[in-house]
């Protein structure tokens, strides 16, 4: 826990920006990615969040020069990539299973990249030296990679990535082996090696706590194309499609049909009565609709007006530690609400409730796909 | 299909450009060593063609099938096919029982005598076949049994027996031993767990451990040269033509053993095929 | 009489004309298992303890080596008719190795030589009574020449005998002791190793001499007669065979009965039945080896007499011919020996 | 073992216990003993004195057979003569002592500087054609496991099985039939102008040690591809992706990443390739006729099937044994690889 | 989804309660669980809660009969089990890995304790699918285990072991292999079969939230020791170690030294100042203490009083969906606090903070070791 504060700054290294200009990628007659285009700002940590098979990882074999993509061009630093092998390109990858070298030490991993590039074994080992100490893996640098743990095996394919100065590091789901509290504790770890090195960060990943906590900036992928890019936030609260509504977080999605329009609302109805949200996308009355709710944002009327209101019985309670999510049955729908763990959150709650929600907290956006469950 | 286009680039690995160069290199090298590999293979095939009484392309007298009618009527060579086939299934009766019994134990004996064991049962891979023969032929010379087709079976058995043990034994290893316990766990008998579970789960290796079996016996000539006695197998007779008037009867043999080796293969390889795409379906 | 006889014999000798033949006539059933060479056929047999035939068909000076360990049967003179036999081959058998101890083992079936095989079209100037084992040795023969390990090193005794380089006797003194042997064949095989360069073969059955002049690249070679016979017959009339004027090398294949066999009556019917006339033609026939059975050579067809008349012109041909004496064990192993050396000179 | 019956029973265990005792001793341990005692005795040779009653009985055999054909007054001398001579042999045979057993290690330490020369020879030609079967089947390995798709290695598999359909003398054999003097590659050569067979100016690949290399080397190809492919196999491609994304080139990647990793099957594979060619018979045989020199296996089978020496071939078999062991230990040891990793 | 609510109930089954009476297991010179006293009644969900290694499948594999315990006495019932094999006592265990039969067909599968035990095949076959409708899987008997999707295969295991109509079903971490979002649905499916069966589960996990979601109650392991056995909300408010407290949820930790007692309130004074927390293990003036606080009972002072108060600044804003974790550092000291996303949580929040609680959400426990990060 404390390596991440007794990392020393490395300041040899910078960033450099990443374009991608009308790119796409072909595999025989599938296409893998569509025709997207994509700025991403030198040193900023900037994630690809989509589910497996979106095409994240060919975007990341583009960039990095393992593929060639099938239109369009890539410009690392404002130079045109095409043609120029990964082994020549101002980037490192670190694999998702990390691809550590079992049989060498620690250290000649590190060193590898120099080795590769004729440094010679004195220098190489000094330098490999001083990014195993950044990594705070100082005294594990003759181990080899099989006696090291997880999180040490991660923090080996960082320094080995960094070995070779890249501006642009690119890593394709590096925490998806770890187990759960090793992948929170390494979140923190990457983005403070992100911000003191000031390299750009590519970081992929499925798990959209990882892209919430980590990243600057988002993009959404989803079947080969960009749905959405901005910084979490927005990505959290202003999701530009119901794929990205529902593929980021937990949502209470309510169909319907656009009933009337005023002010940047929307009243839609369906099934569950009418409901007002924001119409962020200025639907027209008539439009397939849906309303998209988080359930931490849903509330119990307990005397307070709302806009929206449904009614609905509990079904189950999950207390999840320091929150509680209730599930409402209603018509063979699901309602979810999240409650923090007040200590009694929901413990005395019992049969048909009535819940709502605020106008402010729904989102009405255009019927559409939304991610698998 | 050429070698050539066998390697043709599938996967974005070969697409980098330090990596062309390096492949070019490969692929060239990937056809000379494949020319090298079946030039042999043309030329006994088409030797078996030649109307010349020796095996021979370069002098060439004429296309014939003389030497498939020689084969159906060589008495000694379809006698020696009759005993390869018999020493063969002796083989396979003798060396199954025993490498599924070394496998069996080894994988449970835990013990520092497991690797000794290992060791020994081994060996016979690494013995120079002629050895084994020899060895074999000795001790049983002590109990008044000449070199014959039992005698070449049990040399024969005493290293096939080895490789199906390893075959065995890749195969325990991958086995999930939590099924027995569930089984047991179920209220299961030993023998009910080892008829329903351990055999079910081998029995494909068996197949396999049985079928290979086969074929090396078939094959081997080093070690049943010195067992097999007065008697022989068809490779000892080819043998002991080479010795005496070999004739283009020879290369029929290898010519029908090479079609029937692609025909299973290419079954095997149309099975397989099927069954990957059958399981990609799902 | 019936029931089956098995018999172990060189793959040419019984061929199925003479099988179906003495199937029809006896009534037996003949199982035939063939060899290539003397040692295939005499460690066949020691390795299945002597069971499994019940005739075998081994050159008679390699008697000595089945006397050993037993490997063989008296045979019974009353069972088996002794006139067939031409007597003088029968008589000079005994001392050849047909015999052990008073007892006989062996009975002459055929016997045939080793000479000279060479390219008449090279070497036009060479026929019978100019040819010499000496050809071999020539200095301009690089890699042209075809020998036998087995044998060649007894020749070249010979030749160094007859030249009177190194005495020895006409080569019987590699068979007097120890001692002899082994200054006779220290000799020779210095001779020989010297010349080594002439080597383009080495054979040690038909298939592979046939194949030295075919494929190998040789002109001249010692051979079997059998081998020089057939390649001026079947391959190019431009090969040639005949005995060196030294005397070619004359060998005997016999017959006798193992120790282990079980049908002893039908292999004596075969026995006898191999060495009626008309037996004896059709082998030679079949062959080009000459029947010992007396009156063979009447049923002798055109080509066979012809390849007879090319390989002995005249009768001192056969007079001067060099029996293989019985093999002592010191001769085999310190043979092996030299020859070893000379192969791996 | 008793894990093994808490699984199987009694029953089935002891079944096990006993295929696995007799499988072992009888056909694996006791057999090499009895191998290893043969080499250790010799029979005393047969003396001169043997020679020469054999020689006095074959002339009372030929006097015998003279007097069924000689005049009646012959024989009454001839039959003195056979008398005489049965005298002689008396006298002999009493001085004659049956052949003993001895034991010794003569077998070994007796062998001939030929034999020895030869063995070495051979061992250093087996160690070579490992060699050359390991350059020659890693890039094979190498393109089978890791670059090729699926499908293409699925057919290599079946390019590289093939061949082996036919028996291994035939194999040999064809190969005898390519490089032979009037084989296919002098005929080509021949045919292009290079080679003038009618003249015959040949080249003569038989004539040297490099046609069983090519022959040998075809022979266990198998031996040294699969083992190698195994463990090419369980590599990670993201491995070789890694290393090229660091920058290093093709020739660093296997020195450093593929190599290493395929070290247990390039093990396995040098110990069954040189422990095939050490011990091959049929491969020289076939392939130089003769002519050039033997290798061990074909001193052993001489010892056994032409000498008759079954003492000598036994101790020669033995030595040859004790070689095979040190070259596997060796190997392990160079590879650092334990007996296990040739489980595959 | 709908499977769980679809199923009968099997009425043929009655759980039995499982006593452990002063068990301990060595392995040679390992203790791998110390002398324990277990009391599991008849019919309820048991959770056994702990980090790997803690001995949890040691004690599973006591009761099931795969291990004999080296000290002290099973009784499943009421019957001593000493000497009975795992095929004769009244438990059924399923395995991590499930270890279905690949080979046979699930009603196979299903029927093979039946097979077993002699019961003849046409009766063995409508029992088996009795089961598998009561799993929901009708339509599948014939499949095999490796056509299934994982939760399928989980079903067919849970009927496996029903089909012997245990008093007792052991489960090993059932639910690891399997990902987060089936994991989650299974939760409610394995709750739902032991509600209707009412036979006793026994449920091993080293995951809190699996454990808080399913169970009656839980036993907390930690190094081959139980820490404390209680319902799942005593455990989240009252753990009764520090290393409970710490392993199950997160917590604030603070270090010091207890100063007062009174009303069951102790006042701790450590680097951080004074502290007051409910004092339920009566700690005395000068014991060692450590308090701990919830992340979601820390608040901003928002002008509000509190009995607490620690001021920090802020590291880290976590966004992690439906609440965002923010990390205050204070003397390298880490303080968590988790906010419901409110849309605008903590977004506007910077620097130097003053964050409190009240006494009454703390709690002071004597000092001692906490849960591995
Ligand atoms: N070489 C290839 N040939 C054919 N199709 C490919 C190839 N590489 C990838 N694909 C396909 O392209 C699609 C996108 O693959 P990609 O590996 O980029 O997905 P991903 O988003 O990284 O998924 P995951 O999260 O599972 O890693 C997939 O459907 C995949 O099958
Ligand atoms: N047969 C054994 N011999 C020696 N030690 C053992 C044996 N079985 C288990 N142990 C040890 O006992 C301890 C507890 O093991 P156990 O399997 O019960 O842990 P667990 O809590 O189930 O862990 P996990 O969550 O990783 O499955 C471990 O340290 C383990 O190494
Ligand atoms: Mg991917
Ligand atoms: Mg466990």
């Amino acid at each position: 826990m404390g390596a991440a504060t007794a990392m020393p700054a490395d300041t040899t290294m910078r960033g450099q920006d990443v374009v991608l200009d009308a790119v796409s990628m072909v595999f025989g007659d599938f296409t893998a990615v569509h025709r997207t285009d994509l700025e991403i700002r030198a040193g900023e940590f900037f994630s690809i969040l989509g589910p497996s098979g979106c095409g994240k990882t060919t975007i990341l074999r583009m960039i990095s020069g393992f593929l060639d993509p099938t239109t369009g061009s890539v410009r690392i630093g404002g130079a045109e990539m095409r043609g120029i092998g990964p082994n020549r390109r101002p980037t490192a990858l670190i694999f998702q299973n990390l691809a550590l070298f079992p049989l060498m030490p620690v250290w000649e991993n590190v060193a590898f990249g120099l080795e590769a590039r004729g440094v010679g074994r004195k220098q190489r080992r000094e330098r490999a030296m001083e990014l195993i100490d950044m990594v705070a893996l100082r005294g594990h640098e003759n181990k080899l990679p099989g006696d090291l743990s997880g999180g040490q095996r991660q923090r080996v394919a960082i320094a080995r990535a960094l070995a070779v100065e890249p501006a642009v590091l690119l890593l394709d789901e590096p925490l998806s082996a770890l187990d759960l509290k090793l992948r929170q504790h390494m979140r923190a770890e990457l983005k403070d090696i992100q911000r003191r090195t000031g390299v750009t960060f590519i970081y992929i990943t499925h798990d959209q706590g990882e892209a919430l906590t980590m990243s600057d900036r988002i993009a959404v992928m989803n079947q080969g194309r960009v749905e959405q890019v901005d910084t979490t936030d927005v990505l959290y609260d202003d999701p530009a499609t119901p794929f990205v509504a529902t593929f980021v977080g937990e949502q209470n999605v309510f169909r319907g049909r656009v009933a009337e329009v005023a002010d940047g609302f929307a009243v839609i109805e369906g099934p569950d009565g009418r409901l007002r949200g924001r119409n962020r996308q200025k639907l027209a009355p008539g439009d397939e609709a849906m309303v998209f709710v988080r359930p931490e944002r849903m509330q119990f009327l307990n005397g307070a007006a709302l806009d929206n209101v449904v009614s609905a019985s509990i079904d189950r309670r999950d207390l999840e530690g320091p929150f509680v999510n209730l599930f409402l049955k209603r018509d063979g729908n699901e309602i979810m609400v999240h409650l923090t763990n007040s200590g009694a959150a929901g413990r005395d709650l019992g049969g048909e409730q009535r819940v709502g929600f605020a106008a402010s907290d729904a989102l009405v956006l255009p019927a559409g796909e939304l991610a698998r469950d | 299909m050429t070698a050539a286009t066998l390697a043709a680039p599938a996967t974005p690995v070969r697409r980098t450009r330090e990596g062309r160069w390096a492949n070019v290199v490969l692929n060239v090298y990937m056809v000379i060593f494949f020319i090298y590999l079946f030039a042999p293979l043309l030329v006994m095939t088409l030797a078996a063609f030649n109307a010349y009484d020796y095996p021979s392309v370069t002098q060439w007298r004429g296309w014939t099938l003389k030497w498939f009618d020689a084969l159906a009527g060589d008495t000694r060579i379809l006698q020696g096919l009759r005993n390869s086939i018999l020493v063969g299934i002796g083989v396979i009766a003798v060396s199954i029982p025993l490498g599924l019994s070394g496998a069996f134990i080894l994988t449970r004996l835990q013990s520092r005598w497991n690797g000794v064991l290992y060791g020994v049962l081994v060996s016979p891979i690494l013995t120079p076949g002629i050895i084994l023969g020899i060895s074999t032929l000795i001790f049983w010379r002590n109990f008044q049994v000449p070199g014959g087709l039992f005698l070449a079976m049990m040399a024969q058995a005493t290293f096939i027996a080895s490789y199906s043990m390893l075959m065995f034994l890749a195969r325990l290893q991958r086995q999930d031993r939590s099924l027995e316990e569930a089984a047991l766990d179920l209220g299961a008998s030993s023998v009910h767990v080892f008829r329903r579970i351990t055999l079910p789960f081998l029995a494909p290796t068996i197949f396999t451990a049985a079928v290979i079996a086969f074929l090396q016996s078939i094959e081997n000539y080093n070690t049943t040269v010195f067992a097999i006695g007065g008697n022989w197998t068809l490779v000892t007779e080819i043998g002991s033509r080479f010795r005496f008037g070999l004739s283009p009867v020879i290369n029929v043999i290898g010519v029908i053993f090479v079609v029937l080796t692609i025909i299973a293969a290419t079954v095997y390889v149309i099975l397989k095929e099927r069954d990957r795409k059958a399981r990609m379906a799902r | 009489s019936s029931g089956t006889v098995n018999v172990f014999a060189w793959g040419d000798y019984v061929q199925d004309n003479i099988k179906d033949a003495f199937e029809k006539e006896t009534g037996i059933t003949v199982n035939l298992s063939t060899y290539g060479s003397n040692d295939e056929a005499e460690n066949k047999l020691r390795a299945a303890g002597g069971k499994g035939f019940d005739v075998v068909f081994p050159s008679v000076d390699t008697g000595p080596n089945y006397y050993k360990d037993n490997l063989l049967a008296e045979i019974d003179e009353s069972k088996f008719k002794v006139d067939e036999v031409i007597p003088s081959i029968y008589r000079a058998s005994i001392n050849l190795g047909a015999t052990n101890r008073g007892k006989r083992y062996l009975i002459p079936c055929d016997w045939g030589t080793e000479g000279m095989t060479w390219d008449s079209e090279t070497m036009p100037d060479l026929k019978y009574g100019v040819i010499s084992y000496g050809d071999m040795w020539k200095p301009d023969m690089n890699g042209q020449v075809a020998v036998r390990q087995k044998s060649v090193l007894v020749s070249l005794a010979i030749y160094l005998d007859a030249t009177g380089e190194v005495k020895s006797n006409r080569a019987m003194d590699l068979y007097k002791s120890e001692e002899e042997c082994k200054r006779v064949f220290e000799a020779v095989t210095k001779y020989a190793i010297e010349h080594r360069q002439n080597i383009g073969a080495f054979w040690n059955n038909a298939t592979e001499a046939t194949a030295a002049f075919t494929d190998a690249g040789c002109t001249i070679g010692q051979t079997w007669d059998t081998t020089g016979i057939l390649l001026h017959r079947d391959t190019n009339p431009k090969w040639r065979y005949t005995m060196p004027k030294e005397g070619g090398l004359g060998w005997i294949d016999t017959m006798g009965i193992p120790s282990g066999a079980e049908n002893v009556d039908q292999a004596y019917a075969f026995i006898n039945f191999m060495l009626t006339p008309e037996a004896g033609g059709m082998f030679a026939n079949n062959t080009g080896y000459n029947s010992a059975a007396v009156d063979a050579d009447k049923h002798l067809n055109d080509e066979q007499k012809a390849a007879f008349q090319m390989a002995y012109p005249d009768p001192a041909a056969i007079d001067n011919l060099w029996w293989w004496p019985a093999q002592t064990d010191f001769f085999a192993s310190l043979r092996s020996l030299y020859s070893e050396q000379l192969t791996n000179a | 073992m008793g894990a093994l019956v808490r699984t199987y029973g009694r029953g089935l265990t002891t079944v096990f216990v006993a295929l696995t005792v007799l499988w072992m001793l009888g056909m694996i341990i006791v057999p090499q003993l009895f191998m290893v005692e043969r080499s250790l005795w010799t029979r005393q040779e047969t003396s001169q004195i043997t020679l020469q009653i054999d020689r006095l009985y074959n002339e009372i055999s030929t006097l015998q057979f003279d007097a069924q054909a000689a005049a009646d007054a012959d024989k009454p001398a001839i039959e003195d003569r056979i008398s005489d001579i049965e005298e002689e042999i008396a006298e002999l045979e009493a001085q004659e002592k049956a052949p003993q057993r001895v034991y010794t290690l003569s077998n070994y330490t007796r062998m001939s500087g030929l034999h020895l020369r030869i063995f070495v020879r051979t061992i250093f030609y087996a160690a070579l054609v490992t060699v050359l079967a390991l350059v020659v089947c890693y890039p094979i390995a190498f393109a089978v496991a890791q670059v090729a798709t699926p499908r293409a290695a699925a057919f290599l598999m079946l390019g590289l099985i093939v061949p082996y359909a036919i028996n291994e003398l035939l194999r040999v054999y064809a190969w005898l039939m390519i490089l032979d003097y009037q084989g296919v590659l002098n005929t080509f050569l021949d045919w292009v102008g290079i080679t003038n067979l009618a003249a015959k100016q040949w080249i003569p690949f038989l004539e040297s040690p490099v046609s069983v290399f090519v022959a040998m080397v075809y022979a266990y190809i198998l031996f040294m591809v699969f083992p190698i492919y195994n463990t090419l196999e369980t590599l990670d491609r993201n491995q070789l992706e890694a290393a090229r994304d660091l920058g290093a080139p093709t020739w660093r990647i296997h020195l450093r990443v593929a190599i290493p990793h395929a070290k247990p099957g390039i093990a396995v594979g040098c110990i069954m390739t040189f422990m095939l060619s050490a011990g091959s018979y049929a491969v020289p045989q076939i392939m130089t006729r003769g002519t050039s020199g033997d290798w061990f296996s074909q001193t052993i089978y001489r010892q056994f099937f032409e000498s008759n020496n079954w003492n000598v071939g036994a101790a020669y078999a033995f030595t040859l044994l004790v070689v095979c062991i040190v070259f596997i230990f060796l190997m392990m040891l160079i590879f650092r690889v334990g007996v296990r990793d040739i489980a595959r």
